[in-house]
């Protein structure tokens, strides 16, 4: 397919446990610079997917392109970033020496130079050498922010960012999602708080039990009514 | 591979294994508790058998490393589960370092710990049993060497074998133990003949071999598989 | 189709057993040395033969499992180590009993039993690991990897003893450079070894058909309680 | 305490022992594992020690201990952090069932679980270094039973107060097994003595009234104390 | 204190972790049958409060009392039901097994009756003697609902209940609710779902730094405008 050398194209993927489909026959196409909000009900396969996307795990069948390339290449998962569940940072060490690992990981010449630029970015160069286990939960998510971006990557994944997060949090998190959209970035976020992540959102994918039950662009009908799109495409 | 894909294997490596290296360094928590148990079990093995006796010079070599496995347990056990705690193997995975490099990284650092937990065990060990390695001195630490870096690769690999399952803590002496069985079975008789003054020669030429042997093997399947154990 | 094969099989076995029973109980003589208890040989000699090729077959299956990730190999590898265990059992158990006549003793830490009992272990582990594994995917994969590690192991035990002097008897068959044997007890031997391995067939069949059913079944339930 | 209460007490202790109980038999996970752990501990130890020597009736009693107690911690390590999965600590906790209670009803469903691999192992051992047991077999099983009992009451305690720390799997065996040291010698002695056919008489009576004075105490100190270890 | 013998007392509450304090002199009576709606923000110490409610952890100062008796007295934890973060439930054992463990330590005469008319009264009789470890999210959240309310307790303590279920569950969750309130129930939750606990909520009390920074009746306008609470009373 030419066309937009930076799109993520998902092609009949699939995914079993044993015989159980988690995704079955997942086709589409996300476009370079959109939002996508990744919904579904519990157990539906959101974050089977976006792993699947972040190459964590391995479709059954079928593949994921970016630009051409497959996820596990290197390359590719160079493009990506991903922050999950998990914040992905290690207690033990200081706010400095996480962001340093992971800026060597990503083969940056000089992790240091480019680690003390993220943290003050998010803010956090005050407290650069403080342990991460003394941060509280809104420092440790903004260092987590900085951790899964520190490689300015085209594609941002995040499996449901709201959660559990307060009002204040979910601002600076919707802040920086804006930022990342008017850079031109790509992001895709599974979550259940319809609200917060239809604000952000271009395009929507509804995943019913492992199928993609509907796509396509966020109209101003989903904002006024959230429910509106289980309502219509959802069984009951 | 490429001169800069080899480059970035390396670093990456480092990169890890100084992480962890630093993390354990910083609380010294998985080092004391080692080497505290590897005490334990020479207070108790000296209960179990008359340390004063004539025959120790020849289970020395054994119990040695009996001890040195069982401690080194508590250091491998660490080694993957560190990175649950915050889902920080997602991260690691999804980042463009090869497993592989992330292996070796992992399994370096847990050398570096398990040589300094046995180094230490080891003049605990003297001092207890009032044994004596001074005339072997060089061969016994190539022994030591051999037979830790045989239980480091095996260690680490199975520690990410098991690091989703439910029933970690069991399943990994389980799997581990049998396997590691020829590596300690060369170790020990290594170990007890260079103790008792018997230099490398050629009657125990052949353990050297499988010790050997069995690094070798298993440090190429382990960067082989990895791949497979941690991302599918 | 399969189910003819069973049957042929089991027919094929037992018929065999039978026979040879019948020609090593009350054709062959008592052996110089050991007497009466001997005869156990042509149990423990197949059984081991069994065994072994099994863990050989399941070394396979487990790769083409990581190859081709079609979850028939991996049923059809637990199946062999299953089976395969169980033989690798009947040798302990007959080598003990036999041990226990001859030697006077249960055990001994000889090479070849030692390791033998360490086989036993690794393989032991490879089915406990599956246990501890609900997800049949996950379960498949890192069975497969604990298999490819443990033959490797076996094979290092294997060649590491053959230096040691043992009490075990050192091979006695034609076929190996022993020839020790009379030609009339050793073919007995070959029969039963026949026998065991259609026998073994027969089991892994079995077994294969209801891991795939268990599977299944487990898929449903998951199906019926997700969502 | 009315009857009533002494009555509910009972109730909650074998309705949390009937669920141990029952989730282990269910999948019988650590069952095996711990079984299996102690066959590879006897082979092990086979290397390390000449198993055919003379000697081995002099230390087959410590060597049978260190067996029950290594392979009893996998089992007591999964005492209380079977209850972590799902934060099914707090739920008992927060039920009216008093933590003594939740303690002996764990205590219990362990001391269970560990004679039964104990006898397994006894099999085996009595098979692999062919030992006899039959002239003492009521005063060993006395033996065996307190000992176990020690074993059971400080790590299930132990278990407790470990199971919410990051080290856990670390911290257990460094605690518990220097505390069970005054345990395992009687134990060990008394075994040794009456599996060489000594029985039980002025010489060694002593080390029985450590054993059963170290149960005694442990298990009123561990029923006291649990409350301010689970609760604070 | 007479009056109320059913309300919840709690009197000048605080809880240190060394010198940190989670919270500070807390003060507040909660009337029988009213639902509390806890809010705060992150690690204001709204699950260090309900933990110490529920008997699972120690207040370092102050007491909590329940009809004029502690809160880790036997009779009184009677009373009290608690679904924290965790579903409670024992993976390798079946619906009915785990209720009837509950049923026992709760000292019902006939547990198996008691767990079979809680399995009706959630919708799981049909799967009693499904293994939990097979279950879906949904089905799990609705048995530890079972679980934490087999002994019909006067107060229920619910710890961010919403979070991570899907529009559906929230609704099952919310009529539960409903339920125990018209049945007299006193209903104390923590969440930052605001929206979702509003419409529940006849009182709300909002914590900051560990400190109860208002208390006070639901109003309309905090169900017209979530955020308003924290605007008025909360820093920023
Ligand atoms: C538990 C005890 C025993 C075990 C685990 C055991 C194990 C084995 C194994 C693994 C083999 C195959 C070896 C090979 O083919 O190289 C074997 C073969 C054999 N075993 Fe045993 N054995 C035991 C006891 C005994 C005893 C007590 C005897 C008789 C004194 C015995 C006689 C033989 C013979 C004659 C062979 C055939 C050797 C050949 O030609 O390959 N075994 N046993
Ligand atoms: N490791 C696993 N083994 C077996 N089944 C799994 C596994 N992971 C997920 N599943 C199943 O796959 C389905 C999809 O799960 P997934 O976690 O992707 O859902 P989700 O959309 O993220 O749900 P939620 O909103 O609850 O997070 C579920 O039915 C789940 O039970
Ligand atoms: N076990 C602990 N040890 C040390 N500090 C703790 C502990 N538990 C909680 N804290 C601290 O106490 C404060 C209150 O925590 P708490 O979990 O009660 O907050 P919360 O209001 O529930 O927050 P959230 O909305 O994020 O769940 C936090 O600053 C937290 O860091
Ligand atoms: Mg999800
Ligand atoms: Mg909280």
């Amino acid at each position: 397919m030419p066309g937009d050398e930076r799109a993520l194209e998902i092609d009949r993927v699939s995914k079993y446990y044993g015989h159980f489909p988690a995704l079955r026959d997942i086709q589409l196409k996300i476009e370079a610079g959109s939002t996508l909000a990744l919904l579904g009900r519990n157990g539906a396969g959101k974050t089977t997917l976006l792993r699947i996307l972040a190459g964590l795990s391995k479709p059954s069948e079928g593949t994921v392109r970016v630009g051409g390339s497959d996820v596990r290449e290197e390359k590719t998962r160079r493009r990506i970033g991903v922050l999950g569940h998990g914040i992905s940072l290690y207690d033990e060490l200081s706010a400095i020496e996480n962001l340093k690992i992971f800026a060597t990981l990503y083969g940056y010449a000089d992790p240091g130079k480019r680690a003390g630029e993220w943290l003050e970015r998010v803010g956090l160069d005050r407290v650069r050498d403080g342990l991460v286990r003394e941060f509280s939960r809104g420092m440790r998510q903004r260092l987590a922010v900085a951790r899964a971006f520190l490689h300015d990557p085209e594609i941002l994944l995040f499996d449901e960012p709201f959660t559990a997060l307060d009002d204040r949090a979910i601002a600076v998190l919707q802040g920086l999602l804006n930022g990342a959209h008017s850079a031109g970035r790509t992001i895709i976020m599974s979550t259940h708080q319809l609200r917060e992540a239809l604000v952000l959102a271009t395009h929507v994918a509804l995943i019913q039990r492992g199928q993609l039950a509907y796509t396509g662009e966020r109209t101003q009908e989903m904002l006024d009514d959230p429910a509106y799109l289980y309502r219509t495409y959802g069984e009951n | 591979m490429g001169k800069t894909s080899v480059g970035s294997f390396l670093s990456s490596t480092v990169a890890i294994a100084s992480k962890d290296l630093r993390s354990e360094f910083r609380t010294k928590e998985a080092l004391n508790a080692s080497f505290a148990f590897s005490v334990v079990i020479l207070v108790l093995f000296s209960f179990a058998f008359d340390p004063s006796s004539e025959q120790l010079q020849t289970i020395s070599g054994g119990l040695l490393w009996v001890v040195f496995s069982f401690a080194g347990a508590l250091i491998l056990n660490r080694s993957f589960a560190r990175e649950l705690q915050n889902d920080c193997l997602d991260a690691l995975i999804s980042s463009p370092a090869p497993t592989g490099a992330l292996f070796l990284g992992k399994a370096i650092a847990n050398f570096v710990l398990l040589m300094i937990v046995e180094l230490a065990s080891l003049g605990v060990f003297a001092l207890f049993y009032d044994s004596r390695f001074g005339a072997q001195l060089l061969p016994i630490a190539l022994v030591i060497a051999l037979g830790t870096w045989g239980i480091t690769v095996i260690g680490t690999m199975f520690s990410a074998l098991t690091v989703n399952l439910r029933m970690r803590e069991m399943m990994l002496p389980t799997l581990v133990y049998p396997l590691l069985i020829p590596a300690l079975m060369a170790a020990m008789t290594l170990t007890t003949d260079l103790m008792s003054g018997t230099p490398i020669g050629k009657d125990n030429t052949i353990w050297l071999r499988v010790l050997i042997g069995f690094d070798f093997i298993y440090s190429i399947l382990s960067v082989v598989f990895i791949d497979v154990v941690l991302v599918g | 189709m399969r189910n003819k094969l069973v049957f042929v099989l089991c027919l094929l076995a037992a018929g065999i057993l039978c026979w040879q029973l019948y020609n090593v109980l009350l054709n062959l003589p008592n052996e110089k040395d050991q007497g009466a208890i001997y005869r156990i040989v042509y149990f423990h000699v197949p059984a081991i033969f069994t065994g072994f090729i099994g863990f050989f077959i399941a070394l396979g299956a487990s790769g083409m499992y990581l190859g081709t990730r079609n979850l028939k190999y991996d049923a059809f590898a637990a199946a062999v180590t299953e089976v395969s265990l169980t033989f690798a059992t009947i040798v302990l158990a007959t080598g003990m009993i036999w041990g226990r006549i001859i030697w006077g003793i249960w055990w001994t830490w000889d090479a070849r039993l030692t390791t033998m009992l360490v086989c036993w272990l690794i393989y032991a582990g490879y089915l406990m690991l599956r246990r501890a594994i609900d997800e049949p995917t996950q379960r498949a994969r890192l069975s497969a990897v604990v298999s490819i590690f443990g033959c490797t192991d076996i094979m290092i035990v294997w060649k590491s003893i053959e230096w040691w002097r043992t009490q075990h008897p050192a091979p006695v068959l034609s076929v190996r450079d022993g020839g020790g044997m009379a030609p009339g007890m050793e073919s007995p031997i070959y029969w039963n070894w026949l026998a065991l391995m259609c026998l073994a067939a027969v089991l892994v069949i079995i077994r294969m058909r209801q891991e795939n059913m268990s599977r299944e079944i487990d898929s449903l339930r998951r199906m019926a309680h997700s969502y």
